[in-house]
């Protein structure tokens, strides 16, 4: 996956670049075109989703190669590929990077993308909020990467860096450091972006477009913005205070000062558990639009799905002690929690019938999306049962820190998680870039990716039940974990297998794009407002900004049902879907301070780590960018849009007559106005 | 536009409001409300969290002295009951502000806008005096558990405070050159929530941390 | 977390904005009573003018409440406005309470 | 060594248990069986739970929730392969609808109402078993003392450090968690009359409180034979137990993560009959001695002058120690008064003596001569140290401290030292 | 005609000369020595002295110069090429960057053997300065057209000046209210405290209802007031603080950890 939109994208004629005619020379406003400089000032939603999600797959790369050392060092007993030191920097970094550089990335990626499109909007709220998040999110994530080059290593004290290992006493390189500055930098970023989809959801729906008739995906990620509101606040607390304890000497975990070091371990879970399902619950919302397209069937059960999945987000508010059984938190707390903890178990219960009682009596069509949708939920209740056993306390005591552990997470984060987003990368790769992915390349991918993973954690289960400690890096001969631990390692190479053919797949179908028949907008048949335009989706989105009236609203564009019960067509696609011709469309205007802002705040990272000069710099930049942004008319006075199109075309011919041209898109930016007065206030986060 | 043909009432939905008739086509934000002032909501309620976090930390750690002096041994009541009525008393300025604004009338909307950085101001000034203070008798940043806590929450907040104030001033500087008027009363309204917001927390804070006897 | 109510008729909220705003004399007997109560707050302070013996903290903490429920519900407007900011608040400010609350309960009960 | 096969426990009242047994038993067999099938001697098994408490947890928690997560297993995986098998079509064609089904109340509420009973009784499950590993039972052993008789109240503090665990035995003033909890600080407890490390020797048979705490960072003590793990936070002091039911030489693991040779860091617990237990305080409850022979009193003083600024040999440099103290960041390296009654050095990592019994010269050596070649550890220079550092011993040095060492405590029984047998 | 280049080195002319005398004091000189290049009387100092000595007259010597040759100048520029008026170009708007831009550097000389913080000043000072400086050059000529020319200077400027400005404001506010405050009584501080708010709520209050004359009024007490707080500010910060109980020794049973030698500021 690369970022330059080539051929497919270009399907409508772009708007030149006038760089060239501007009179003021260098400090311009960008103009919004097609080269790739654009894509550093654009503010669109879809732009901004891909670039989202070329990144994650970027540091999927990552954190997959540091897995790959991970599962050599362990192939055999004394391992000896990488040393204690580097095998502790290796699995913190590959934790770190999976968890807060690839999935929650690939799930924003989706997020950006598609909420608008499925709500029937032309961009998010904040559009220049969004370039924003997703800068933040990429120079937090750059930064953290650097301490391998020049932190002396990257951190050493696991991904939830208990303290006080984590203190400078017990890890003095400035791998920890990189650690809590960067996740504080992500965090910043995730949470701009969560309260822009949020105000997105709930303020820039289509008419009609009732909450309860949002589409699944929509409203799973909805959910997951504000977990991300407010579990980010809470680790940013955490990560402060252990920031302030390394750098300044604040002795927060200091046991010789009297400090307890539970401290960390429940701000660092009450935010770790809610960020379990920030990592599922968007993979649950792709596998309830997958399932049903090739099922025939509308969703199974659509207000329960909802609910469930609001119930999962605040069940997971009061469980985080269960990563805490048995750090000695008291019997009391440890049943209370292991109450809590069991009780999820049947909202997601919930979930896996109803995506069964769809697929019940359907016509199933197993395309490459609809393998990996039904995967994800044959491998998650793997993991999900898993949970339950660690859920009861006094059995999770010999499981605990073992490699059971890591079998149940990765059951569900690679098995519920990633092979999730996968079906979802198989279903809507046409509709982003134009071209299907190829289905014979996809089904190698698909089974390999399965066997493999089966091979690489399903063996863990047992080698924690055999008291395989994780963390470890090497282990002796003659406990019985020579074999399974050879076969996950040999799984693991099948994962990355799997994924180099999924890389040669997207290279291939790119490349012959051109001679295979175009998608349509609607290759799958399928259910929500994205597949009614044009694939790609054209800049604006949509031509006429769609009245909805009913759940699966595309579909019933396209099909209705008579007395009988029969499903008819009664329209065509081609009848139905927009055409995405719409010229002069009024879109919010691209702007570097997005950029220029994000680059301030790594500075102050580094200033911070090495001198504080640096971090002066910085915050001066970002609060140059930011006082920029707020003079920056949301609209560009010099850009000419609009030729007179304006007014009455988003208007939608059969709605009627508003009380001033009072068009969604307006109200983008008159609202923009304002913008820097939150951001100014989030600023207080950092 | 094709649409048309589509079936009349498909809505499965349980609400059955909010068809399209309903909204006369109407376009704006579907809830009625400014996107702005809905996200500052949003992001006030992740705040709780925030500050929530810092008060816990303090709370748990409030009697660690690590065998030296507490916050507590060096609070000066009467001086933060000052500073709280301040703090107090320039929300009351805040609101008036908006209240001018939003009538357009400029004059006293200046005028409150700039009360209520000065109060803020003075509100720092007292933290900046109150910490000095606490360095002076024995009570810095590392000086145990309790007072590397308490210096975090109240210096965390006092950022805050400074942070609304500079964002007062950039309003009372636009105010001056004539770009604030009653049609972007809703930037003082923002502005506004975030500085009631900080008066709340310290509703809280003075309560609980600094009242409520530490046993 | 249902914003159904909130999607009533949008140019009403707006206008409803100006409409439903109380006066500044209402905004300065709000600042009277809040000004009163941190009067009465901080006179417990003085333990040797009156002592409130065990009634101190639930007094304290309600006269807290008091104040922090007037800001927010006259000067942050919430009282007047959409209850979708209420709820979008509220919600955090629950969570906030709940979750720490617990935490520091289980500080409590490690045994 | 399927655990459930022969499970002794009386059935536990309780309708839950009766219900899930069978499944529980077959299901935990086959897995049994592909653990068993795998591990020749796998000692760090949690299936082959050695000791009342293990057992309990095992035959009341693990197995039973298994069964239920078993049995749902196999019921959505049968569910889904007969819906894919039953409804999968190649491809769509216009007219093939299914009828359109939006969903069912009942069913809704059913399968919601279900979940909930399985869960409540995953409740009860959990709810009765808390108790097997967090209650305490009061009982007490009769331990000789120097000729006193003592009813000890067993428990052992145990203490993890970078990288290795401490053990120390209060027989004469005992402590208890409350005393504990007072001090607060586990680099200042009080003198124990035995302190001992990598190896913990209890009597078979009693219940073993342990006080479990941490002078650095946090730790996690596990034998899994014997129960599950508690961790070793510092300035907490949490109770755990343990009982081993026949004598033995039962495994673990430090499972939390402590830094760099977190998973060189392992112990043993040594279960003695009560005779034998007796013997093993009776010899370890003494001093060293001054040793006789020549290579050794030079050992003494070269153990004198290098290594007592972190070692405590008890009886021969209780002063130098106390005057140098330690320069570890935890305060303390283990106590060698008794180091060669234990079978393991260097948390439990390396093995004192050869399977023949004799000295494991070779290991000792090497240890001395470069320790972290051995153990990989933080000793830089002006740093708090963690770990043993190279003290550049000449190879006459370290004959002479080999030398000094082996006189330090008597060998233990040959059974123990030919079960110990750590696998590096 | 003054050029930039002329502005640029008479400021550093100003800002050796100042230095060299502060220097000549400072270093341990006495009566008017430093003033006299050492004539009457001596410099502490006389290798720094003289170093800067002979830097104001380079400095001097070269402005000198440079206002003679009229560098830069337009008009000249326009005689030269033998234009028969000034280019389209606009003049130079005048400025006092050039002026400023010195004088730091100046001050950072001084800083050099002072004392680091006033070079760190200094150079600030010249950083601020060249910034501004080559900001306004830029925009002068960027267009014909001036009015432009000023909005694109501030389009760039303005989201730096804004908020440091006000920074700056609001830093002396709490700089001053702070001093006053830590050198008064603690009973002082509560009167002083509730005063100054007070007085800021009802001076509002007045500016805000009354129109006309109060509002002057208002505004030129508020002028005064603010004068005050600054000049109260300074005053404060020379008679320094007050004495503080130090509560060192103090000993608290339930710290949790037992005091272990080591602990200093637990660092
Ligand atoms: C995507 C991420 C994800 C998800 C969704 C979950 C879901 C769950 N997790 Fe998991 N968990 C992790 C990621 C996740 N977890 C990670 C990363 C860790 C380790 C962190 C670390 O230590 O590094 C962890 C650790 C972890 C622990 C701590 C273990 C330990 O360290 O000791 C526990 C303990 O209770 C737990 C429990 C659960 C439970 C009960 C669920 C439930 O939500 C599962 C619910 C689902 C089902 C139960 C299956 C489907 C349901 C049915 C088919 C209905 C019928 C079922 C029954 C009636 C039983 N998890
Ligand atoms: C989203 C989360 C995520 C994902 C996707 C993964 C994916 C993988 N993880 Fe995971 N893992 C975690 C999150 C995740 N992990 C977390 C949170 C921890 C805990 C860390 C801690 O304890 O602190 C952990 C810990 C962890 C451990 C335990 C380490 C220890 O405790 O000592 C192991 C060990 O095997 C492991 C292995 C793997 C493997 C083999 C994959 C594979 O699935 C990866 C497959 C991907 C690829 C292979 C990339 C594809 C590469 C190519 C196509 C390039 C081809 C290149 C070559 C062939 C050289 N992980
Ligand atoms: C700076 C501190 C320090 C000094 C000096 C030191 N040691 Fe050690 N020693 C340790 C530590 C710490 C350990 C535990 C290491 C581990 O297991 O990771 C240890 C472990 C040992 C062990 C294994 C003990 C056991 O039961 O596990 C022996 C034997 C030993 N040291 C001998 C010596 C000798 C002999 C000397 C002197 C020549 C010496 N040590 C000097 C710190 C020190
Ligand atoms: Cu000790 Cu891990
Ligand atoms: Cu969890």
């Amino acid at each position: 996956m690369t970022v330059t939109a080539d051929a497919p994208l270009e399907l409508e004629a772009p708007p030149q670049p006038r760089y060239a005619e501007r009179p003021l020379g260098v400090l311009t406003r960008p103009q919004g075109g097609r080269g790739w400089r654009d894509w550093l000032s654009t503010v669109d939603h879809k732009r901004i989703g891909i670039m989202y999600g070329t990144a994650a797959m970027f540091f999927f790369l990552v954190g997959g190669v540091e897995a790959l050392l991970l599962r050599l060092q362990l192939a055999a007993p004394d391992g000896s590929v990488l040393g204690a030191d580097v095998y502790n920097q290796v699995y913190t970094m590959h934790g770190v990077t999976m968890v807060f550089l690839f999935i929650m990335p690939l799930a924003a990626a989706f997020a950006n993308y598609f909420i608008p499109l499925q709500i029937g909007a032309r961009d998010v709220a904040f559009p220049r909020l969004n370039a924003l998040s997703f800068w933040i999110w990429l120079s937090g994530a750059i930064f953290l990467n650097t301490a391998w080059i020049v932190g002396g290593g990257g951190a050493d004290c696991g991904w939830f860096c208990y303290t006080p290992n984590s203190g400078v006493a017990f890890s003095p390189s400035h791998g920890v450091d990189f650690y809590a500055i960067g996740l504080q930098i992500l965090g910043l970023a995730s949470l701009i972006s969560a309260i822009n989809l949020i105000v997105t959801c709930l303020n820039m729906r289509a008419p009609g477009m009732t909450l309860m008739r949002m589409p699944v995906l929509t409203w799973m990620l909805l959910i997951t913005q504000f977990l991300l509101l407010f579990a980010l606040p809470v680790i940013t607390v955490a990560l402060f205070l252990l920031m302030f304890a390394r750098l300044f000497g604040a002795p927060f975990f200091d046991p010789a000062a009297g400090a307890d070091p539970l401290l960390w371990q429940h701000l660092f879970w009450i935010f770790g558990h809610p960020e379990v399902y920030i990592i599922i619950l968007p993979a649950f919302g792709v596998v309830s639009e997958v399932i049903p397209t090739f099922s025939r069937k509308p969703l199974f059960g659509y207000e329960f799905m909802i609910f469930s999945g609001i119930a999962i987000g605040f069940m997971g508010w009061g469980v985080w002690a269960h990563h805490m059984f048995v750090s000695g938190i008291g019997p009391i707390s440890v049943a209370a929690f292991s109450l809590s903890t069991m009780f999820i178990a049947v909202p997601t219960g919930v979930k896996i019938l109803n995506w069964l009682a769809t697929m019940w009596g359907g016509r199933l069509r197993f395309t490459v999306a609809m393998k990996f949708a039904v995967a994800t939920v044959a491998m998650f209740t793997i993991g999900g049962l898993s949970g339950v056993t660690h859920s009861v306390a006094p059995a999770d005591t010999q499981q605990t820190d073992t490699y059971y552990i890591v079998a149940h997470f990765h059951y569900v984060i690679f098995g519920g998680g990633v092979i999730g987003l996968f079906a979802g990368l198989y279903f809507w790769w046409p509709k982003v870039w134009g071209y299907m992915l190829d289905e014979r390349l996809g089904n190698w991918n698909f089974w390999l990716m399965l066997i493999g993973f089966n091979l690489t954690f399903g063996p863990m289960h047992i080698l924690g039940l055999q008291g395989m400690s994780r963390r470890i890096d090497t282990y002796a001969a003659g406990y019985g974990f020579e074999l399974w631990n050879m076969v996950a390692t040999v799984g693991a190479f099948l994962i990355a297998l799997s994924m180099l053919v999924f890389m040669v797949n997207v290279w291939k179908s790119r490349r012959t794009a051109a001679s295979r028949p175009a998608p349509g907008p609607d290759p799958w048949d399928a259910r929500s407002l994205e597949w009614s335009i044009p694939s790609p989706v054209p800049e604006h989105n949509f031509d006429e900004v769609p009245v909805v009236r009913g759940r699966d609203e595309w579909w019933h564009r396209k099909y209705g049902i008579d007395d009988d019960g029969q499903v008819v067509r009664v329209a065509t696609v081609e009848e139905a879907a927009q055409r995405g011709d719409a010229v002069g469309v009024h879109l919010p205007s691209p702007s570097f301070w997005p950029l220029a802002m994000a680059v301030g705040l790594p500075l102050i990272g580094y200033g911070l780590i090495f001198n504080l000069w640096l971090a002066v710099i910085g915050a001066l930049i970002v609060i140059a960018s930011l006082y920029s942004w707020a003079f920056e008319p949301v609209d560009d006075p010099d850009a000419d849009h609009g030729h007179g199109h304006d007014e009455g075309h988003d208007g939608g011919g059969e709605s009627g007559d508003g009380p001033g041209p009072d068009d969604a898109v307006g109200e983008v930016e008159t609202a923009e106005t304002d913008e820097p007065a939150a951001v100014g206030a989030s600023e207080g986060q950092s | 536009m094709t649409a048309a043909a589509a079936p009349a009432e498909l809505d499965h939905g349980t609400s059955g409001a909010g068809g399209a008739a309903g909204h006369g086509g109407d376009h704006g934000p579907s809830t009625g409300i400014s996107h702005v002032k809905l996200a500052m909501w949003v992001f006030l309620g992740s705040e709780c969290l925030l500050f929530g976090g810092l008060i816990s930390t303090y709370l748990l750690y409030k009697t660690r002295a690590n065998g030296r002096t507490l916050p507590t041994d060096v609070f000066d009541i009467p001086f933060t009951s000052v500073s709280s009525f301040v703090l107090l008393m320039s929300s009351l300025t805040m609101v008036l502000a908006l209240s001018g604004v939003s009538r357009g009338d400029d004059t006293a909307g200046r005028a409150w806008l700039l009360a209520t950085a000065l109060l803020g101001a003075v509100f720092v000034g007292g933290q900046v005096y109150e910490f000095t203070s606490f360095v002076r008798e024995g009570v810095a940043f590392t000086t145990n558990p309790a007072s590397a806590a308490f210096f975090t929450l109240t210096g965390f907040h006092g950022v805050h405070v400074s942070l609304g104030i500079v964002m007062l001033m950039s309003l009372f500087v636009s105010s001056v050159k004539g770009k604030l008027t009653r049609n972007n009363s809703e930037t003082v309204e923002i502005v506004g929530l975030y500085w009631h917001f900080v008066d709340i927390v310290w509703i809280f804070i003075f309560t609980v941390i600094y009242l409520i006897p530490a046993d | 977390m249902s914003v159904e109510a909130a999607e009533a008729d949008p140019s009403e909220a707006a206008e409803g904005h100006d409409a439903h705003h109380p006066t500044d004399w209402a905004y300065v007997k709000i600042a009277i009573i809040l000004a009163a109560v941190t009067a009465l707050e901080v006179f417990t302070y003085f333990r040797s003018v009156l002592d409130w013996g065990v009634a101190l903290v639930p007094s304290l903490i309600f006269m807290m409440v008091v104040k922090f429920y007037l800001v927010i519900t006259w000067f942050m407007h919430l009282k007047f406005d959409n209850s979708i900011f209420s709820k979008m608040f509220t919600t955090g400010l629950i969570l906030a309470v709940g979750v720490y609350l617990a935490t520091l309960t289980a500080f409590e009960f490690f045994g | 060594m399927t655990a459930v096969g022969e499970d002794p426990v009386k059935p536990r009242p309780g309708a839950v248990r009766g219900l899930f047994r069978s499944a529980g038993a077959a299901l935990a067999a086959l897995v049994g069986l592909i653990v068993s099938g795998c591990a020749a001697d796998a000692e760090l098994d949690t299936f082959v739970p050695q000791g009342p408490i293990a057992e309990e947890l095992h035959s009341r928690a693990v197995v039973p929730v298994f069964a239920i997560a078993g049995v749902v297993f196999v019921g959505i995986t049968v569910a889904m392969v007969w819906l894919i098998w039953r409804h999968r079509v190649k491809s769509h064609s216009d007219g093939d609808w299914p009828r359109q089904t939006h969903g069912h109340v009942p069913l809704e509420i059913g399968w919601t109402v279900g979940f909930l009973l399985t869960m409540a009784a995953v409740a009860v499950i959990m709810l009765v078993a808390l108790p097997t590993v967090d209650g305490t039972e009061a009982n007490a052993v009769a331990v000789d003392v120097d000729g006193r008789e003592v009813m000890w109240e067993p428990t052992v503090v145990v203490v993890g450090n970078q990288w290795w665990w401490e053990f120390r035995y209060y027989l004469s003033d005992q402590v208890d968690l409350a005393a504990l909890r007072e001090i607060g600080d586990a680099q200042a407890l009080p003198p124990a009359d035995i302190v001992t490390s990598g190896q913990m020797v209890i009597p078979t048979g009693e219940e073993i409180e342990l006080v479990v705490t941490a002078r650095d960072v946090i730790h996690s003590f596990w034998i899994p034979a014997l129960n599950g793990k508690r961790d070793a936070v510092p300035n907490r002091f949490s109770p755990w137990k343990i009982e081993a039911s026949d004598p033995g030489v039962y495994f673990g693991q430090c499972t939390e993560f402590c830094g760099l040779s977190h998973s060189r860091m392992r112990m043993q617990v040594v279960a003695l009959d009560p005779v034998d237990f007796q013997a093993w305080v009776d010899r370890t409850i003494q001093d060293a001695a001054v040793p006789a022979d020549a290579a050794a009193r030079r050992g003494m003083d070269t153990f004198a002058g290098i290594c007592t600024s972190c070692h405590l040999v008890e009886g021969v440099n209780d002063e130098t120690y106390a005057a140098n103290g330690a320069d570890q960041a935890s305060g303390a390296a283990p106590n060698l008064t008794h180091f060669m009654s234990r079978t393991t050095f260097a948390g439990g990592f390396l093995n004192t003596y050869n399977p023949d019994g004799s000295l494991n010269r070779a290991e000792l050596e090497a240890w001395l001569r470069n320790p972290d070649g051995m153990k990989a550890n933080y000793t830089v220079p002006g740093e708090q140290f963690r770990g043993m550092p190279d003290l550049d011993l000449s190879e006459q040095q370290i004959d002479d401290l080999v030398a000094y060492l082996a006189t330090l405590g008597r060998p233990p029984a040959g059974w123990v030292i030919e079960a110990t047998e750590v696998l590096e | 005609m003054l050029t930039p280049g002329f502005k640029l080195f008479f400021g550093m002319f100003a800002a050796f000369t100042a230095a060299a005398l502060v220097y000549g004091y400072a270093s341990g000189g006495s009566h008017v020595g430093p003033i006299s290049l050492g004539w009457k009387g001596g410099v502490g100092d006389h290798i720094g002295y003289g170093v800067l000595v002979s830097l104001a007259a380079a400095s001097l010597a070269v402005s000198l110069v440079l206002v003679a040759f009229r560098d830069a100048d337009s008009e000249a520029q326009a005689a030269l090429s033998g234009a028969d008026g000034i280019s389209p170009n606009p003049a130079v708007a005048s400025g006092f960057w050039p002026v400023a831009a010195a004088f730091g550097a100046g001050t950072a000389a001084v800083g050099l053997v002072l004392h680091p913080l006033v070079f760190g000043l200094g150079l600030v000072m010249v950083v601020l300065a060249l910034v501004e400086w080559t900001m306004d050059a830029w925009a002068d000529r960027a267009t014909g057209d001036p009015a432009a020319n000023r909005e694109l200077r501030n389009r760039v400027m303005a989201p730096v000046e804004i908020p440091i400005v006000g920074a700056l404001a609001v830093g002396v506010v709490v700089l001053a209210a702070s001093r006053i405050l830590i050198a008064v009584s603690a009973l002082w501080a509560v009167v002083v405290a509730g005063v100054v708010s007070t007085l800021i709520l009802a001076g509002a209050f007045v500016y805000a209802t009354r129109p006309g004359q109060a509002r002057k009024l208002i505004a030129g007490l508020g002028v005064v007031a603010a004068l005050g707080l600054v000049v109260g500010g300074v005053l404060a910060a020379v008679t320094g603080e007050r004495d503080f109980p130090h509560h060192e020794d103090e000993i608290h049973s339930e710290s949790g950890a037992e005091e272990s030698g080591a602990g200093d500021g637990g660092g």
